[in-house]
Order: C-alpha cells, then structure tokens, then sequence
C-alpha cells in the first residue's frame, strides 16, 4: 500500500526532507516508523514518539490502510 | 479561539474579544523567549508547529477549559518561525465571572498547550551550537524499549 | 510599582517595565467593572481610596510577593474615581523566569490587594439604589460586641 | 489634645464632610470612634473597621497624641 509521511523538527532535518510517499508492506504504524528508521537511522526510538493518522492521534498499533497521512511527533516543546 | 501565528502576536485583538457584560476577571499569560535555558546562553530560537493538528488539540483544550472551569472566554495564540529574544512566543487569554476561574483556566491551557500541542522548539545557543528541546537521543543504556503500548 | 489611577488604566506603559531578558513568563491580572453583583444589575460604581496608605500597602503587597516567589516584576494600578461597565479596575502584571512563579505572585498580589488595600466601592444599581461593599450594617443581635483587641 | 480625623466611603458620607479637626480628651483610638459614633451616629461599629494612625495601621487601643492623624477604615472592597 502506499501512504504519505511528514517529518517535523528534528525528524525532518533527520530526513532531509518535509515529507515522502511510500509504497510499505507494514501493518503498523510501529513497523513503519522502526522500517524508516533503520534506513534513515532516525536518532529517537519510537517510544519517544507519538503517531498521528489522517490528523489524528493513534496508538503505534494502529493498523495502516492505503492512502493514510502520517506523523511520526517527536518529542514537543511548545509554550 | 486556538490558532498559529507564522507573524508576531498582538494580543489587543484577541484581548477584545474577551470582553463579556458579565466578566470581572481577565487573566492573561505570555510566553517570553528567555536569554537563558537551563544554563545555556540563548541568542533566538525557531518553533515548528504541525499546524492542522496543534489547531485541533488547541480547540480541545480550550473546550476542556470552558468544561471544567466557570469562564466567559478563552483565547489562545502560540507563534511559529525565527524568534528573537523577548518575542513572544504563546498568549493565552481567559475572562470568567471571578478570578479564581480565570487563573486556573489560564494556567490549565498553558500547561496543555505544552504538553500537547505538536509544536517543537529548536534554541540556538551563544556557542554556535543549537539543540531540538526534548528530542535529545538517550543513551542506550538507560532508554526503554521500544514495545506496542500495552 | 504599585500605583493609584484616578484616570484610565493604561496596561501597556506599565507591561514594559516587566520586560527582561531572563523573564520567559508574564501573568497580568484585569478586574473589570461586572454587570451584575450577588445577582443585582450594576449600572456603574465608584472606587475611593485612602491614597497614602494604599500605596504604603500595596508596595508592602509586592515587596511580598518578591520574596515569596521567584519573579523578575510585578506591577500592580488601581483605578479611584466613577467607572462604567466592562472598565479595568485593577491591573496586575508580573513577570518571571517560569510560569509557575508567575501565576502564584499575580494571584497571591491581587488576593491581598483585595483584603488589605483601604479602598472602597460602592455599587449603583438599575434600581437607582446603591451601596458601599461589605459595608452593611448587621443586626444588633448578630453583631459582636465592640471590645479592645486581646 | 487636637487630632485630625479623615472619613473615606460611607463614613465620609454619614459624616457629610472628609475631615474635621478635633478637641478630645479620649486616650485611644477606640474612645474617639465610640465617642464620634455617639455624636454622628456611625451606622458600623468599631469591630467592623480598623485604625490608621499617622499613616500606619494601628491597634485600637493605641494611645493618642496631640496633633495625630487618625483615620478608621471600613471594610474595605478594592480590586
């Protein structure tokens, strides 16, 4: 399936870039977001991250569908 | 009212529409960009917001500040981009009946706002260095493992 | 600075001075002139205040808060004179390293400004009555006796 | 002895005046408020006000001394 991935912050400098669609085989936001990180050697562990889908927040084992939108959100610090 | 401001903030037109025949109290809050952090000599710094969803928690909090607290109205502008020292960084706005509502509701949205809204911070330091605030990597030894939340 | 105001408030000559390089937080306080008192319907009231001794006071009020919390300033203006609905009588302003500080001073001054400051107001109502607040005199039989302080 | 006495609010207003010298022989402030209770009619007895005396809040057995500003204060309602 394919589903469409925005960085911000440090995973967007991370990157190299503001977001990326991906053609993924994984079932789970956790499986997406582990995948990306082994080839992009992201600095954070999920465990330091939420998720959002399609705008909202979700639980790492929410399962993908084709088309999603997601946001892996590092740590914030508003305010 | 939540909303993101790519521009600096001016309060005086949020502050307006705070006004209620029935409010005696407003209590406001400003963030300031401090020249100082935990230590470091700060010179500016950047917030990055993910503007569709820091809008809809932002919405949320505000609707569970007029849920738990007896208020008239509650504002709240958090600002994007490069700021400067002393630029403000967030305003919050609250009129209630009475000012115990009105401090506690201000409060209740500035510390959600901070642990919720998915807005980060980058500080630029004096020493040329510069540091995303939270999202330092943790030494192996000590992070947890990375488990479905049960 | 603490400061009586026989004409309009003006917040943002006094919200400079709270300006500093360190403060990352800022609270102000408004207390408005409400349409409605313990449920009668307020046309305008009238502050009047012992000007000497509330200035003494209200310095006192926030030399306190300095010590007690951690705080860059603090500001506070009470109106004196004839105000109409939705004006400011009161403005509080502090400003702090942290939010935490902030909200404690700002509260802790305008909960003792309340209780300690000799000003006093008295309330008009639509029913062309009016009244000087907490200033009723209570029936003879519930009154305490008037002795020397122990 | 003379002092000089300052009504604010209502006891300005049931005095009709803002001020009067005085000639009195009372010793505290107590007996010149019970006394100019008497003559004016005071509706607030003394244990609803306090006393400031020379600018400085004060007991109310406070001893009296020529040429004193005294000052009883209602209860008060700023903010």
């Amino acid at each position: 399936m394919t589903v469409h991935v925005a960085y911000f912050a440090i995973l967007r400098e991370e990157r190299g870039c503001s977001g990326e669609t991906i053609e993924t085989t994984e079932a789970t936001a956790l499986g997406l977001y582990n995948a990306l990180r082994g080839t992009h050697g992201f600095s954070l562990p999920a465990d330091r991250l939420k998720v959002v889908i399609n705008e909202e927040f979700q639980p790492w084992d929410h399962a993908l569908s084709d088309g999603d939108a997601v946001v892996f959100i590092p740590p914030v610090a508003g305010g | 009212m939540f909303s993101i401001s790519a521009v600096p903030i001016d309060p005086s037109i949020h502050h307006a529409a705070l006004r209620e025949p029935a409010a005696g109290a407003c209590v406001t809050f400003e963030g300031w960009v401090r020249n100082r952090n935990e230590g470091r000599a700060v010179v500016s710094l950047e917030y990055e917001g993910y503007d569709a969803v820091a809008v809809k928690e932002g919405e949320r909090i505000l609707a569970e500040a007029r849920e738990r607290f007896a208020i008239a109205g509650a504002v709240c502008i958090h600002r994007t981009g490069h700021l400067r020292l002393g630029d403000m960084a967030v305003w919050v706005g609250v009129s209630a009946g009475h000012r115990g509502a009105a401090f506690d509701a201000c409060r209740y949205i500035i510390d959600e706002t901070k642990l919720r809204l998915p807005i980060w911070k980058k500080e630029h330091y004096e020493d040329g260095d510069s540091e995303w605030i939270n999202c330092q990597a943790v030494p192996t030894a000590i992070a947890r493992p990375v488990t479905l939340p049960g």
